[in-house]
């Protein structure tokens, strides 16, 4: 490869600079108002940058609710210093958190990590930017509705926050919003439900344009079994979304006619709340709801974790500098993970009464579901080895992310068995068990994916030092918050509890829950160095060309940062995604785009 | 808008021999499927934990009113007959045939909405709402729902017969393609129906 | 991509004259009068009064080739590309279990009961 | 009560059924920590072995790994064994062996925000009926003054006494939300779903006193929904029943929560 060639170079070739660090994308020869270039563009890299712009502003919303909700449980019933007055007083009469308060912050804290932070980030923000680079398409299929996507996807996340300003504050019937509770909460739980719709609605709109560019608009070339592993990840995953999600808005729209229109869905005959009867036909179900919600919610659970194990194949292939072991044995293992996703929903349902034939049956698809899991661990593991593994911080964090995604999913299993789970079932353990594969899992992917496309977005490296302290200093931190968890479960303590001194059992296993919020805030320290490289080094990070990390797939091809069209010439695929160290060649990298390799 | 060229957004693609509005129609199709799946899951559901159907006794076909929804399903299916003579009229190059047919199935469509119109508003006086159990609560949300998805259909509709048909002068096949697509979407919606029908007025 | 329509390439044969095409039409008016008789006579039965199961039974495999016709020859299923099948093969799949499972579940919790 | 008991693992088990459970718990741990281990000492030591340094070079050739093959079988083996050999054997037996009606002691278990209420038989057998307008401050349960059923019942509120080595049969239920009826100690825990009575049974092998927690959200007063559970010896039992039953002249009302034995000292007894 050439590294003399402009890392700035378009078609039409005025590569000047913008200083304020905007440049994201050149122009092209009729200049595009602003607006239309940076605020309702269709270009799915402008596209990809707002989704996962906005989902790291919740990924860390979401968290800070959780560092106040932390101080409770360390010090139950002691006023929060400092942001205490600050909330309110029907929040926190005098500084101390309400019960409803922590009911509130713990349902928002799961939305929005997971509705309005992981997925936006992992399929909105890396699939819209990174995808159709990889495939050498010009951009989605639909580039107007993928800026309708977005477009839906954003008032639906400044409703589901204006949910915090209604009378009663915001949802607080958990993420799940199991009914009867939802159906009589407050009205926060009506402005849940709407957001829900419209980012349900975004997110079908957008997995139907993956579904199609991946499908319809690959390179010449680019055969099914020469895609990187991170496309196929996303096609998976946007079936996922595409079938899983639909029954949750049709759940959704029945809980808005529940709470809107008296309907009894939800609702059994002979309700007596708070000593009243109530005044509702009743005949409805209230598993009906825990059926369609986690028709969605388990396969949710894989569309969080497929294309984080995409980013961490291309992380770990890059930087181990050979091919993937395995990779045809990986893609197969995500299709059949996909396609088990869908029938495994009810082991989240054991403790409702379930009978014997139908628990059996779950558990036994959940057991089933948890090998391809083990093949795409070992497959991983095997790509590691007889490497020359760089360690630069995108690797750090996919290479963390191999044990944490262990340790999560090896908890899945005694939560997957019936009769463990009888035990363990809305315990701490399973807090702990997903936190492991969605914090230090996918979220340490999701970081390993930012250090190493940022350069491909911006054109400019992110810095070393300060990615490696916010690697170790995570990675420490991550580990004192997650890990005690199992030990609280065991012992017993229940999840969503205001105060767990109220138990003889929480009692014992108090002390844990200091060590745990000191962790979550360290955590919470670490991400200063994150934040503080990311918008740095949009102005001071050392330049690139276009491919800084010698890497084989054709997103590498495109300028850094690609202009409107992101190819400079149509690419031709060649070869397989990860040809690295072929014998006989003088690079130990041979880019699927180039002819001679 | 730009200079950007996306392939196979008129032409078939070589391998899959579809473009890619024709695919992206029918997985939104899918997912719709999965929607109304589950709303019919949860009216199964319900309906065989009811000791009775309609819990208020009687027989459905007594409460609703069977005439007007027979009319219903005529317009229906009449109005996806016309829609798909608005396609031929696009593929043998007739563009004054494809308003005349076009124009028809948005007559109907409104036609099928001021029928349900009288349908609602003679159980609202009557004093059904939704709320009145959960026979309603299913009525009003299935068939609520299924008219917003022909609220859908107007308007794209429409839109193909006024501002949109303005794409035949330049490109004829991509216009056709739409009006494809539309009318995929329509018979869906018609489809959805012809079980909606049965399974609310009749059993 | 300014070809008319006549010289375009149609997903059903590639190269059909107008004329060709034109043949095909009246099938669509065969279905469409199908389609009015089975409406009918859906009606019809719900008027015998059948027992439930039996009615039930009638009802959905009435509605389910009605369902058939349209998709079939409206929407051109009958003559589809092997992608749509395969999308539509999976919805379906799934679509089963939606309808199936949740109902299966809850019953047998009402019968331990 | 005993805070001792209570450390950072599994609490003691004084149930007939938790010690399987137990069981399949510990298995699947050190199952899981084998694997762990084992896939993370290869892991690490694959780590430092093929660092990129000055003169190591990939291998390009995918390595034959036929252990893994064996290890992912073994996995697969496993995960069998746990799942027919362990799991569901004792599911079936918590799920489909209620004990028989004449020797187990049968408990209502109605849970509302935020409280338990325990509803039990009394000397004859049978459960009054309840009806919903009856339910009022003083009635929680809505039992019917008329119905006969009823006059010997005894209602507790957040106060469960059970007898030491006998089943127990309990339906749980609630009149509001969901709730989930959870007794670590037993190894215990079935959600309470609002219009549904579900069965489940156990049988303590220890007097004690224990908790009742509350494991599903059910709104503010989630955390506060606390019960206590005292196993009692046989004699315990039989004198508290004695205490507890209604004079029989009296009205039922005599079942109303203000005289329940809500702060009858607990019997401490270990
Ligand atoms: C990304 C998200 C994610 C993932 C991938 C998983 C993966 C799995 N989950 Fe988890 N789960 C959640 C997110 C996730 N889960 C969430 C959010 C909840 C709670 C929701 C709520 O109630 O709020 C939950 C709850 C949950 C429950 C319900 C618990 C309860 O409420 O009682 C169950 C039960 O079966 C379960 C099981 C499993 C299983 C068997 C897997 C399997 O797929 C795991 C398979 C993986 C392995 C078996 C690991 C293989 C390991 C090796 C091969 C060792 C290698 C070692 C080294 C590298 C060192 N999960
Ligand atoms: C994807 C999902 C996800 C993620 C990532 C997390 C992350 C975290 N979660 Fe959470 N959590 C849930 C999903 C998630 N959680 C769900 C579903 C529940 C159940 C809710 C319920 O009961 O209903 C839950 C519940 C839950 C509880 C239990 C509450 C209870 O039951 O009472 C706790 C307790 O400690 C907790 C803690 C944490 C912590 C400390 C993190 C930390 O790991 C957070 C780490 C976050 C970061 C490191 C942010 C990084 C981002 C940035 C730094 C942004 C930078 C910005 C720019 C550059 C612009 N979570
Ligand atoms: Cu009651 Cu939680
Ligand atoms: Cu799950």
């Amino acid at each position: 490869m050439n590294p003399t060639t402009t890392p700035t170079a378009t078609g039409n070739g005025h590569a000047h600079d913008h200083d304020h660090g905007h440049d994201l994308e050149r122009h092209g020869h009729h200049e595009l108002p602003f607006w239309r270039k940076y605020i309702f563009s269709v270009d799915h890299k402008v596209i990809g940058i707002q989704y996962a712009v906005t989902a790291l502003f919740f990924l860390l919303f979401g968290f800070s609710l959780m560092m106040i909700m932390r101080w409770q449980l360390a010090y139950p019933g002691q006023p929060l210093p400092l942001f205490g007055k600050l909330l309110g007083e029907t929040a926190m009469p005098g500084g101390v958190m309400a019960p409803e308060f922590y009911n509130q912050l713990g349902a928002m804290h799961g939305t929005i990590m997971v509705f309005l932070g992981v997925v936006p980030l992992a399929v909105g923000g890396f699939g819209n930017f990174v995808m159709p680079l990889q495939i050498g398409a010009p951009d989605m299929a639909f580039p107007r509705i993928n800026l309708a996507s977005y477009w839906i996807f954003l008032p639906g996340c400044i409703l589901m926050m204006a949910g915090f300003f209604m009378p009663g504050g915001a949802a607080q019937s958990g993420w799940t919003s199991y009914p009867p509770l939802s159906d009589i909460a407050t009205s926060g739980q009506t402005v849940w439900c709407l957001a829900m719709v419209l980012i349900i609605t975004s997110s079908l709109l957008g997995s139907i344009n993956f579904i199609v560019t991946i499908v319809q608009m690959r390179a010449k070339g680019l055969t099914f079994w020469r895609l990187p592993f991170f496309v196929h990840a996303q096609l998976v995953t946007s079936f996922l979304l595409l079938l899983a999600f639909p029954p949750l808005e049709a759940a959704t729209v029945m809980q808005l006619m529940d709470r809107l229109a008296g309907t009894s869905f939800f609702l059994p005959s002979g309700l007596v709340v708070s000593g009243e009867q109530l005044k509702v036909a009743g005949g409805g179900s209230p598993l009906l709801w825990q059926h369609l919600f986690w028709f969605l919610a388990h396969p949710e659970v894989y569309v969080l974790i497929l294309p984080a194990m995409g980013i961490v194949a291309e992380v770990v292939a890059n930087n181990t500098r050979k091919p993937l072991w395995g990779y045809r044995l990986l893609v197969y293992s995500v299709i059949f993970l996909g396609f088990m996703s869908f029938v495994v929903w009810a082991h989240h349902m054991f403790m409702t009464g379930m009978g014997t034939t139908m628990s059996t049956f779950f558990q036994t698809t959940t057991m089933i579901i948890s090998i391809p899991s083990v093949v795409i661990l070992t497959c991983f593991i095997m790509s590691l080895y007889g490497g020359a593994i760089r360690f630069n911080t995108p690797m750090l964090f996919a290479t963390a992310f191999l044990p944490m995604f262990a340790i999560g999913g090896l908890t899945g299993l005694p939560l997957g068995l019936t009769a463990s789970d009888i035990y363990l079932h809305d315990t701490f353990y399973v807090i702990g068990h997903f936190h492991y594969v969605v914090a230090p899992g996918t979220l340490f992917a999701l970081f390993a994916g930012i250090y190493y496309w940022y350069p491909k977005a911006t054109g400019r490296q992110m810095n070393a030092t300060l990615g490696k302290l916010h690697f170790w200093f995570s990675f420490v931190a991550i580990n004192f918050v997650f890990m005690p968890m199992f030990f609280q479960g065991m012992a017993g303590l229940s999840r969503r509890l205001y105060d767990p001194t109220v138990y003889a059992h929480g009692r014992g296993v108090q002390a844990l829950n200091v060590v745990i919020s000191m962790g979550a805030w360290g955590l919470g320290l670490a991400q200063i160095f994150f934040i503080i490289n990311f918008f740095m080094s949009l102005k001071n990070g050392a330049r690139v060309t276009e491919n800084p990390w010698n890497a084989t797939t054709l997103e590498w091809a495109a300028p850094s940062p690609p202009g409107h069209g992101n190819f400079l010439t149509e690419p031709i695929v060649y070869r397989e995604p990860y040809e690295y160290s072929v014998p006989g060649h003088a690079n130990d990298y041979s880019p699927q785009f180039k002819a001679e390799g | 808008m730009s200079d950007t060229v996306i392939p196979y957004m008129v032409k078939p693609h070589p391998v899959t021999g579809i473009p890619n509005g024709k695919f992206g129609i029918w997985l939104f199709l899918a997912s719709e499927v999965m929607l109304f799946g589950a709303l019919f899951s949860s009216y199964v559901l319900i309906r065989t934990g009811a000791p009775h159907w309609p819990p208020e006794g009687g027989l459905s076909s007594e409460i609703l009113n069977v005439p007007l929804a027979t009319l219903n399903t005529g317009i229906l299916i009449t109005s996806s007959i016309t829609m798909v003579l608005a396609w031929a009229s696009c593929k043998l190059g007739e563009l004054p045939k494809f308003k005349l047919w076009m124009g028809a199935t948005i007559l109907l469509s409104f036609g099928f909405l001021i029928v349900k119109y009288f349908e609602y508003s003679h159980k609202f006086e009557l004093g059904h709402y939704p709320s009145h159990d959960n026979f309603y609560a299913v009525y009003f949300t299935l068939t609520g729902l299924h008219g917003v998805h022909i609220l859908g259909g107007i308007v794209v509709n429409s839109y193909l017969l006024g501002p949109g048909s303005k794409l035949w002068a330049t490109d004829r096949e991509h216009f056709t393609n739409r009006v494809e697509n539309a009318g995929l979407y329509w018979h869906f919606v018609d489809l959805v129906w012809i079980f909606l029908f049965p399974c609310l007025y009749l059993l | 991509m300014t070809e008319t329509a006549q010289e375009s390439s149609h997903h059903e044969s590639p190269h059909e004259s107008p004329a060709e095409f034109k043949k095909h039409l009246s099938r669509y008016y065969v279905v469409f009068v199908a389609l009015l008789c089975l409406t009918g006579i859906t009606v019809g039965v719900s008027y015998l009064k059948l027992n439930r199961p039996l009615a039930i039974t009638v009802a959905l495999i009435i509605a389910s080739i009605k369902a058939g016709l349209v998709a079939g020859v409206f929407m051109h299923l009958l003559d589809e590309k092997k992608v749509i099948y395969a999308v539509l093969l999976l919805t379906a799949l799934f679509f089963l279990l939606l309808m199936l499972l949740p109902s299966l579940t809850i019953l047998e919790v009402f019968k331990s009961t | 009560m005993d805070e001792k008991v209570y450390g950072w693992w599994l609490p003691p088990d004084v149930s007939v059924h938790g010690a399987k459970i137990d069981q399949l718990i510990t298995v699947l741990h050190w199952f899981m920590l084998l694997l762990f281990v084992g896939w993370g000492a290869f892991f690490v030591w694959t780590l430092f072995k093929y660092r990129a340094r000055e003169g190591h070079k990939a291998i390009y050739a995918p390595v034959a790994a036929v252990a893994t093959k064996y290890i992912e079988g073994a996995v697969v083996v496993v995960e069998v064994f746990l799942l027919f050999g362990l799991s569901t054997p004792v599911w079936l037996a918590y799920k489909n062996n209620p004990p028989n009606d004449a020797e187990a002691v049968h408990i209502r278990v109605v849970a509302e925000q935020f409280a338990w209420n325990f509803h039990y038989p009394g000397k004859d057998k049978k459960f009054g009926s309840g009806k919903l307008d009856l339910i009022g401050g003083d009635n929680p349960l809505g039992l019917d003054p008329e119905d006969k059923d009823g006059k010997d019942d005894i209602v507790t509120i957040n106060q469960l006494h059970i007898p030491v080595h006998k089943p127990v049969y309990v339906e749980v239920s609630s009149k509001d939300v969901i709730r989930a009826f959870n007794i670590p100690v037993l190894r215990v825990k079935q959600d309470t779903i609002p219009g549904q009575k579900i069965p489940i049974w156990f049988e303590a092998t220890a007097p004690g006193h224990y908790e009742i927690a509350c494991a599903q959200l059910c709104g503010l007063g989630h955390y506060r929904m606390r019960a206590d559970v005292l196993i009692d010896t046989p004699e315990d039992y039989a004198k508290w029943e004695a205490e507890n039953a209604p004079p029989p002249q009296e009205a039922p009302a005599a079942a109303a929560p203000d005289t329940a034995p809500d702060n009858t000292p607990a019997p401490e007894k270990k």
